[in-house]
């Protein structure tokens, strides 16, 4: 079981929670797993969800193990200039 | 594209009598520095370009009667070398190099600048200051016109069609004279003017005000000779009461508008500040000649 | 950790490779291509701010002599709303093909709506001259706040707010609305001894790179496309255009040129699927090339932003709560950088209440494009005058109210996750520390402090690394060399190679002969192309130890590699003599062919990097004129690769934030049409502008990279507003909340106060 | 359209070409000849990234037309180094890293050359007031300024 934490406008689309507790051991299983749950979420995880793992960022990772009883956070992929 | 003819004639009368042969519109290349951002942008699209340098009198600086002969074509760089011309008009020479950057510099020129009309061309006020003459040649002979007569608004000239300036004099000028122009840009350098401001001026031995000329860039339709500002210089040590009427006589002549580069309440208070300032490094010249 | 180590090659200074060609004028860049039977492309740009497009005729410009192709509207076949990433931001290719080639509408002053080929650039601008548009003018908005208005005119009738609920059933010019929270407001004000709450203003500034964009596109009658181009990055080009041309990938070749400079604007694309276009129709070679003009009316600028910053603290300079609204104008279509603006706000801070919303607003202006550190400038800079007037509210030095409250390793950051090893609380004691930050000051002199964070990425690179034989290698990556980055690469391939540096040749790939390769943006290149070219080397290493081995005749894991040297490890895996790299590259045909190393890689892990600058100015109080007298740059490197490059970014990125802060903007007429399009009056920092800018690299490793590298290209845009905005207030005492802090504003505001003390 | 044939003298070579009334000399040297070390950042005069020397005088290049420099001498960046042997200029941009992009840098050392040629000894402002028409986005001048003060020095040393 892993805690995922939702920022930004993320949490509009699981209903309002700020954290959900889910069952994933990579940032792929748990996109399949948020979006079995949440269907709106599915797009939105395609469009540039970047997943940070006890607080390491990740971005197009779907094979990186997530640990058990980590710290997972949902947030918008970044760029730059 | 249309066919643009360019010519480059070898004397004044080949190139008056170019102009005055023109069909359609004709235009004068001399340092080039505003005619080819023009042609560039298409903002105009002469017949004719008459390149005027290389006719030798627009070309050379000669010493006339104590003053200087500048002929129109002069680049802003060889007037800038010119040791005799910066001795006696240092403010004619730092207003004239202040045009552009240095590669601006290496073609512009004070017949250029004072024939593009620029109500904010750097070395019109600093000109007008030093009662500079213009010498205008054209189909009809020769005459000698104040620098001031020669803008009459923003890219307007009062020259006809078949005329042009072939040189400026710079005149001759008692002891304890001097000149200087300051302008206000944004940046240090590479901007047009905000607002400019030339002052000329003469101390008797005991360091009074005995003459005095103030002309001031930017802040009207074209540049200003401003006499209540000179006035307000005249027989004054330059105390602080003769600079406070300078500075308040400059203010109370601008005309500006408001645009991209300041609004008119800005160049109304700095035009006043410039005129000031300026003031005081001629009079700081002026007391070492 | 790696930064402990003794470097041959790290941390040193050698000449760049590319150096000679670069100081010679033979470095290639976007226009300086000319092919035989090249045919020259202008566009046709829209002189309406706003305006429905009812028809295009191109008939007459089409019987030119001299015209080859003609292209509108009609030659794009439209596309679904599809957002992909690309720089900064995910890009939507409905909106792309319409920022290419107007469709329904023009939607600012410079939008194309046509485009010509022909034999010289004189006829393609006279046939240009002959394309009929007929315009119907409609009202237009060009202020994000204005454009927010109940009755604005609205740019895209489809465009629902996302992100408020419920949701709209009206089209508006709101595009979206992000939010990051943590914790409760509130609470945290009704906590605090001094709440600051302030509006500030910026306005849109230009990436204002020196190379104009350029391209020179070549289809064949097979379909097979060569696009030579001047872009941050050629693979994401690739992506766009034939997406946008309906192509195979693997048809468009995208070589990238030398790169006059791109800061984020070199990150999308503009001629280059039109010179494609033009070329496929023309069946010859086409170049393109924007003047300047076109480069400040049609390519992006950063946002212009209104904003709002609350921010509360106790007596003790503890920060309770701090809250920010940011409206960002995003040009013609969505897609302004507000949500890492949002993100950004706050992150130097460790707060444990704080809450950002931002706004996405479209204007009848250019579509920005990415900008250095897209979106967080432009926050911070707020959010940074604040917590000076925080401290000066609260009698504590501004450098100490930050170290009070500043992010340090395991710190939540506003936008969730936690710190790892970051480099504020060192940047920050190394300025309090620094001669510049004691040194006396004179009368309407002032002294001003600011910090910034930029989060950095990875992102997918590859590279290779080839031995020749004899024993010199070639280095070849994705990412374009847009300010010395061929030289840290090499230096990182070297130092594991352990040969000398000018044994390797870096190279540029086209896209055809190396992996897909994200561009030279985020701050990523020496980060990810220098992480694959260390793997690569890695690669090379084993390979070499294995072949010492065969020759050997012993186990591979029996031979190591040491300084340039293949030996055997330890006396029981016997007693040869070491081999060279030189060595073994002569004897690879023999021994199995030749040696190859290659890495392809998702690069994760960019440390963020953070940075604090001090600046001192003079304010000139008849004139209101700024001079900058002293600057000084301390960021976190983490490791610097090349430390003149680290320090030329530090420098560079300072001077940029010089002129956002003073002097540049966009200035748009009453009429819609933008007034300042050239480097006259949109003013870039010049020689004489500015001091020398000192630099301190200040360095607390990444651990996720082999040698600590941290990205340092986007964070020094950062401070500078805020710290010169903070230094102005220092000399008058006067706190100006609107960039740029242009002289007719100092000289007003310096006159109301004068007034008002009367 | 009617050209104009010109004869002129171009990095001590006699060249000859034909050019529109309204072709600069930019247009020239990168179009015609080629020689596109001579860079276009804005046409207008505004950036120095074509800056030449036009009878040993600094100029931009986009402000002087082709059909003028019959009877002229223009001398470019691509004359600069000889043979194999770099100007003093350019080894010291490399050595202190005074280019990133390079664009600009051309221009540059054209303009520090003619600096250097008239003034062998200038001070910092003198060097940044003389660069003021060089515009460069990515170094903030600094180790431009530096380079320059650095070839300076050696020049007067050798």
């Amino acid at each position: 079981m892993i805690r995922v934490v939702l920022t930004g406008n993320l949490r509009r689309l699981v209903g309002g929670a700020r954290e959900i507790e889910i069952e994933a051991g990579t940032i792929g299983q748990l996109f399949r797993a948020l979006g079995a749950r949440y269907p709106g979420i599915g797009p939105h995880l395609e469009q540039g969800v970047a997943v940070a793992i006890d607080g390491e960022i990740f971005q197009d990772a779907l094979l990186e193990p997530i640990p058990p009883g980590a710290e997972v956070h949902l947030m918008p992929q970044i760029g730059g200039g | 594209m249309n066919d643009m003819r360019y010519e480059a004639p070898d004397t004044v009368d080949g190139a008056v009598a170019l102009l005055a042969g023109a069909s359609g519109e004709a235009r004068l290349l001399a340092g080039g520095t505003d005619l080819l951002v023009q042609l560039r942008a298409e903002m105009i699209a002469p017949a004719l370009v008459v390149d005027l340098k290389r006719i030798p009198e627009l070309q050379s600086i000669a010493a006339e009667d104590g003053g200087f002969r500048v002929g129109a074509a002069v680049s802003g760089a060889e007037l800038g070398e010119h040791p005799g011309v910066k001795a006696l008009w240092p403010g004619v020479v730092e207003a004239t190099e202040l045009i552009g950057s240095t590669q601006i510099q290496g073609r512009a020129s004070l017949g250029g600048n004072l024939c593009n009309a620029s109500p904010a061309a750097d070395s019109v006020p600093a000109m007008i200051a030093a009662g500079a003459i213009a010498r205008v040649a054209g189909s009809g002979g020769t005459r000698e016109v104040a620098v001031e007569e020669i803008a009459t608004g923003p890219g307007q000239t009062s020259l006809a069609k078949d005329e042009i300036v072939v040189s400026i004099l710079l005149p001759a000028r008692p002891p304890g004279s001097s000149d200087a122009y300051l302008r206000f840009i944004p940046r240090t350098e590479m901007d047009i003017a905000v607002v400019g401001a030339g002052v000329s001026l003469t101390l008797d031995a005991g360091g009074v005000c005995s003459a005095a000329r103030v002309s001031l860039g930017a802040v009207a339709a074209r540049a200003l000779l401003v006499p209540e500002a000179a006035e307000a210089l005249i027989g004054s040590k330059l105390d602080a009461a003769a600079l406070a009427r300078l500075d308040a006589a400059a203010s109370a002549a601008c005309r500006p508008i408001d645009d991209k580069r300041g609004t008119k309440e800005y160049r109304i208070q700095v035009a006043g500040v410039l005129a000031r300032r300026a003031a005081l490094i001629a009079a700081e010249r002026a007391g070492r000649n | 950790m790696a930064s402990d180590k003794e470097f041959k090659w790290i941390g040193t200074r050698p000449p760049r490779p590319d150096g000679v060609d670069k100081v010679t004028g033979r470095a290639k860049f976007g226009a300086d291509l000319y092919v035989p039977g090249m045919l020259i492309g202008k566009v046709l740009r829209s002189p309406h701010p706003h305006a429905v497009i009812k028809s295009i005729d191109t008939a007459k410009a089409e019987a030119l002599p001299g015209v080859k192709a003609v292209l509108t509207r009609a030659d794009f076949e439209d596309r679904e709303s599809e957002l992909v990433p690309a720089g900064e931001m995910m890009v939507n290719y409905r909106d792309i093909v319409r920022n290419v080639m107007a469709r329904e509408k023009a939607l600012y002053e410079g939008h194309a709506v046509a485009a010509v080929a022909a034999i010289s650039n004189a006829i393609a601008k006279k046939a240009l001259r002959l394309i009929e548009v007929d315009y119907e003018p409609l009202p237009h908005v060009i202020d994000a706040v204005a454009a927010m208005q109940p009755g604005a005119p609205i740019l895209h009738e489809d465009l629902i707010t996302d992100g408020v609920d419920p949701v709209p059933t009206e089209p508006s010019n709101v595009a979206k609305r992000v939010e990051f929270a943590l914790g409760d407001v509130e609470a945290g004000f009704a906590a605090a001894d001094v709440v600051i709450e302030r509006e500030f203003d910026t306005q849109p500034v230009h990436q204002a790179y020196i190379e104009p964009h350029a391209c020179v596109a070549s289809v064949a009658e097979d379909g097979q496309a060569e696009l030579w181009v001047t872009t941050q990055g050629h693979y994401v080009v690739r992506a766009h255009c034939a997406r946008l041309l309906g192509m195979d990938i693997s048809k468009i070749r995208v070589t990238a040129s030398e790169i006059g400079g791109g800061f984020g604007g070199k990150t999308v694309v503009y001629l280059e699927p039109v010179a494609l276009g033009l070329s496929r129709k023309a069946g010859r070679p086409v170049k393109m090339v924007m003047t300047r003009d076109e480069v400040f009316r049609a390519s992006g600028p950063t946002s212009g932003a209104h904003m709002k910053i609350k921010i509360g603290a106790t007596k003790d300079g503890k920060i309770t709560a701090g809250e920010a609204e940011l409206i960002y104008q995003a040009g013609a279509f969505p897609g302004s950088p507000v949500q890492p603006g949002a993100m950004c706000a706050f992150a130097p801070y460790d707060l444990e209440n704080v809450k950002a919303v931002g706004w996405d607003v479209v204007t009848n202006r250019s579509k920005v494009a990415a900008y250095r550190a897209p979106g967080a400038p432009i926050s911070e800079y707020a959010v940074e005058c604040v917590i000076d007037e925080l401290a000066k509210r609260l009698g504590i030095d501004p450098i100490d109210l930050r170290l009070t409250n500043a992010a340090k390793e395991g710190t939540r950051a506003a936008y969730g996750p936690k710190f790892g090893p970051i480099g504020l609380v060192e940047s920050l004691e190394q300025a309090k520390a620094h001669p510049h930050y004691q040194a006396a000051l004179g009368p309407n002199q002032g002294r001003g402090v600011a910090s910034g964070f930029w989060f950095n990425i990875g992102g997918e690179t590859c590279a290779s690394l080839i031995v020749n034989e004899d024993g010199t290698t070639v280095l070849t990556v994705g990412t374009p060399d847009i300010g010395g980055s061929r030289a840290s690469l090499c230096m990182m391939a070297a130092e594991e190679l352990g040969i000398d540096v000018d044994q390797v040749r870096p190279i540029i790939a086209d896209t055809a002969s190396l992996g897909y390769t994200f561009l030279t943006g985020g701050s990523r290149t020496t980060f990810s192309s220098g992480m694959a070219a260390i793997d690569a080397a890695r690669d090379v290493v084993q390979q070499l130890c294995e072949r010492a081995a065969k020759i050997w005749e012993i186990p591979a894991d029996a031979v190591e590699w040491e300084d340039g040297y293949a030996r055997p490890a330890g006396a029981n895996a016997g007693n040869f003599e070491p081999m060279s790299l030189a060595e073994i590259a002569a004897m690879a045909g023999k021994t199995g062919g030749p040696i190859v190393g290659h890495a392809q890689i998702n690069a994760q892990g960019a440390g963020p990097s953070f940075g604090t600058h001090l600046v001192d100015v003079e304010v000139d109080r008849e004139t209101g004129r700024v001079t900058v007298l002293r600057y000084t740059v301390l960021q976190d490197a983490g490791k610097a690769i090349h430390p003149s490059y680290v320090e030329g970014q530090f420098q560079g990125g300072a001077v940029q934030g010089i002129g956002w802060a003073l002097n540049e903007e966009y200035i748009y007429g009453a009429d819609g049409k933008l007034e300042n399009a050239g480097f006259l009056d949109y003013r870039i920092p010049v020689a004489s502008d500015v001091p020398m800018i000192d630099t301190v690299i200040v360095e607390v490793p990444n651990p996720r990279h082999p040698y600590g590298v941290r990205g340092i290209g986007e964070t020094p845009i950062i401070p500078p507003m805020a710290a010169i905005a903070n230094a102005i207030e220092n000399a008058l005492g006067i706190r100006f909340s609107e960039l740029p802090m242009s002289p007719p504003k100092v000289l007003k505001a310096i006159g109301e106060m004068a007034a008002a003390a009367e | 359209m009617a050209k104009n044939h010109v004869t002129t003298t171009i990095n001590g070579d006699a060249v000859e070409f034909l050019c529109e009334p309204e072709d600069t000399l930019l247009d020239v040297l990168r179009d015609e000849l080629h020689l596109t070390g001579s860079k276009e950042g804005c046409s207008s005069g505004d950036c120095g990234a074509c800056s030449v020397l036009l009878d040993g005088r600094l100029v931009c290049a986009c402000l002087v037309l082709g059909v003028e420099l019959t009877g002229h001498e223009v001398e470019t960046i691509e004359a600069m180094a000889h043979g194999e042997v770099l100007h003093p200029l350019q080894s010291k941009f490399i050595e202190h890293a005074a280019l990133q992009c390079g664009v600009c840098t051309p221009g540059i050392l054209v303009a520090a050359k003619a600096l250097l040629d008239k003034n062998p000894d200038p001070s910092e402002t003198e060097v940044r007031y003389w660069l003021a028409g060089n515009l460069c986005r990515c170094t903030g001048y600094d180790k431009i300024v530096r380079a320059v003060l650095d070839a300076a020095a050696d020049m007067r040393g050798s």
